[in-house]
């Protein structure tokens, strides 16, 4: 059978384009937002499975690279919080989430 | 049996995947969502990486689930409007090809990794005697690679100043999120009266084990900030305005130190972020005493949302 | 095989079948609040179970205890969220 | 031994996967919390497993994580579903 390494890294490169399709066919941006993070998710395991290669000197793994992919796990949920935030401050002002640039102008936002 | 293992959490990530683009209804999605961050988990552990199964399940698991969960249900009232434009089939055609187009290309690629596989472990395991830390991702983070952990700190805190920027003006400077108030004795108020005691504790277990063992200053400052998220979800504590000084002094206190040591390291051991020999660990120590604190916080407020309330 | 081995595979093997019995319940069940029932008995048992079974292999007192911790933590937030969501359910049933 | 408790933890994954039916099933936006939470519960318990069997201790710190943060995507449901009034049925049993 396929050593570890192999299959995280296949299954990996499934998860980047199953995210990849997700995030151009779902027309609602909290879809595009998680579909995002399945693609970052992709992106991280296949590091993960790099670093599980490089595993010498008693350790499991490489640690540079599993360091790196800590630092990548915070600064994606950051990112997705403030996506999540623009979204929702979208949806108060114009009352619908659409991204579709040809979408009849917003009402102006009353001030509530 | 580890093959079979490592084979069926592999299916079953891919099948959560495939699920979260097929769902047809966002919360749906975002439940698969909320799974597919624990089965990340158990494959982190099964990569050996430890400290990244920690930081997945206290980042991906629990903050980001919560995030999403919450997001798609106030946004239910846009989903049938959104729903409603979906791309034709040509545009699906298209994505499908690119999406397979990629994930072929990433699979040659991992299927073509060198043989001996290149690897900074040994050079790692060279020079972590002069860190003084056990654990080798530690030494990587704050010692090797130091100028990494201070970008992400800094990023953090530009999220937060990026999620604040999006306050209406009438409320600039007031309180984030809406006001919970929620009955005293229903349970939500006695899961957040139980649990963040024990939460604090196991956040600076983890915060403290991080030298020498999985654990660390990100993982531990998670953990508090969701256990302060809870209480004030649970009505029992309120987000404070985002105008106060000593707020705004804690989140950039960690940051600070953590540039006042590496300029320090100019003088004394003749490079930014160089620690003098001999004193890394302690330096180590002091920064990461440093930035505990204001990571919970600035982690804590970024997932409180944007202010809605006026401060009074 | 030693005594500690057997009781080892005794106790998980009991604990997967509760987690089976709690999986089946929450496919076979009619309506949300029995299938809540079935899921927080069962997972909360199984969960028990197999903590049960690795204390014989746990390193020293420390290990033990936290092992315990672990299940009292998740018995601590299956009991909560399903109170919240059989709440969520009541509210979302209207006049039910 | 290791074998056997590989064996335990795929057999738990296993039965989370059922749990994952009802999340594509599942009626209501509750039934598929419930499979969350389950699949928390059975992935805490696959991680305890798969720890035992590599002898690895800290991965009982990952399942103490886990564990302590298992109840949060409830909350988090509860509270938008809820949208945040206190709940009338505590005060009516209590008149």
């Amino acid at each position: 059978m396929m050593d570890t390494a192999t299959l995280f890294g296949l299954c990996a490169a499934a998860l980047v384009g199953l995210g990849l399709y997700a995030f151009i066919v779902n027309p609602q941006p909290l879809r595009k937002i998680i579909a995002f993070n399945v693609i970052g998710s992709g992106v991280f395991v296949l590091v993960g499975a790099v670093a599980y290669r490089g595993g010498a000197a008693g350790w499991g793994g490489d640690p540079v690279p599993q360091a790196l992919l800590i630092t990548g796990l915070v600064v994606a949920f950051c990112a997705s919080a403030l996506a999540i935030a623009l979204l929702q401050r979208l949806a108060r002002e114009a009352e619908s989430v659409t991204l579709a640039s040809d979408a009849p102008a917003a009402p102006p936002a009353t001030p509530e | 049996m580890s093959e079979a293992l490592n084979a069926g959490l592999a299916l079953f990530v891919l099948a959560l995947a495939a699920w979260m683009v097929v769902a047809r209804d966002t919360f749906a999605a975002v439940v698969g969502f909320v799974a597919y961050g624990l089965l990340l988990t158990l494959v982190w552990v099964q990569l050996h990486g430890v400290d990244v199964a920690l930081t997945e399940g206290a980042i991906g698991g629990g903050l980001t689930g919560a995030m999403l969960v919450a997001a798609a249900a106030r946004l239910r009232r846009t989903e049938a409007a959104a729903r409603a434009e979906r791309p034709g089939w040509p545009t699906r055609a298209a994505a499908a090809l690119l999406a397979g187009g990629v994930t072929a290309a990433l699979a040659v690629a991992v299927l073509a990794l060198p043989v001996p596989a290149p690897s900074l472990a040994p050079e790692t395991a060279a020079n972590m005697g002069a860190t003084g830390v056990g654990n080798p991702i530690t030494g990587v983070l704050l010692a090797f690679r130091a100028v990494d952990t201070l970008l992400e700190t800094t990023v953090v805190l530009l999220a937060l100043i990026g999620v604040w920027s999006l306050a209406p003006d009438r409320v600039w400077g007031g309180r984030p999120g809406p006001r919970h108030r929620a009955d005293p004795n229903e349970t939500l108020a006695y899961l957040a009266r139980v649990l963040p005691p024990i939460g604090l504790v196991v956040g600076v277990y983890i915060f403290w084990v991080g030298a020498d063992l999985p654990g660390g200053k990100f993982q531990g400052a998670s953990i508090i900030a969701a256990m302060w998220l809870l209480a004030v979800m649970a009505g029992l504590s309120d987000a404070p305005p985002i105008s106060r000084g000593w707020l705004r002094l804690a989140l950039v206190g960690g940051p600070l130190v953590f540039i006042a040591i590496g300029a320090a390291g100019v003088a004394t051991a003749g490079a930014f972020l160089a620690y003098p020999d001999g004193l890394a660990k302690l330096l180590i120590k002091a920064i990461e005493w440093a930035l505990l604190p204001s990571l919970a916080l600035t982690l804590a407020l970024i997932l409180a949302g944007v202010p809605e309330r006026p401060a009074r | 095989m030693n005594l500690a081995d057997l009781f080892t595979v005794a106790a998980v093997c009991a604990g997967a079948f509760f987690f089976l019995a709690g999986s089946v319940g929450l496919l076979r069940f009619p309506d949300a609040l029995t299938r809540l029932h079935a899921l927080t008995k069962a997972d909360n048992l199984g969960l028990g179970l197999v903590v049960l079974g690795l204390l014989p292999r746990v390193d020293g007192v420390l290990g033990g205890l936290k092992l315990v911790v672990i299940w009292l933590l998740a018995l601590l937030a299956s009991a909560a969220a399903s109170q919240l969501i059989a709440r969520a359910v009541k509210r979302s049933e209207p006049g039910a | 031994m290791a074998e056997f408790l590989l064996a335990a933890a795929l057999f738990v994954l296993a039965m989370v996967a059922l749990g994952f039916v009802r999340i594509l099933r599942g009626p209501g936006d509750a039934d598929r919390m419930m499979a969350a939470q389950l699949i928390g519960t059975g992935g805490i318990g696959a991680l305890l497993l798969i720890g035992a069997a590599m002898g690895v201790g800290p991965v009982v710190d990952v399942a103490l994580t886990l564990a302590l943060l298992a109840a949060f995507a409830s909350v988090a449901f509860f509270k938008a579903v809820t949208d945040g009034q206190p709940d009338d049925t505590g005060a009516a049993e209590r008149e």
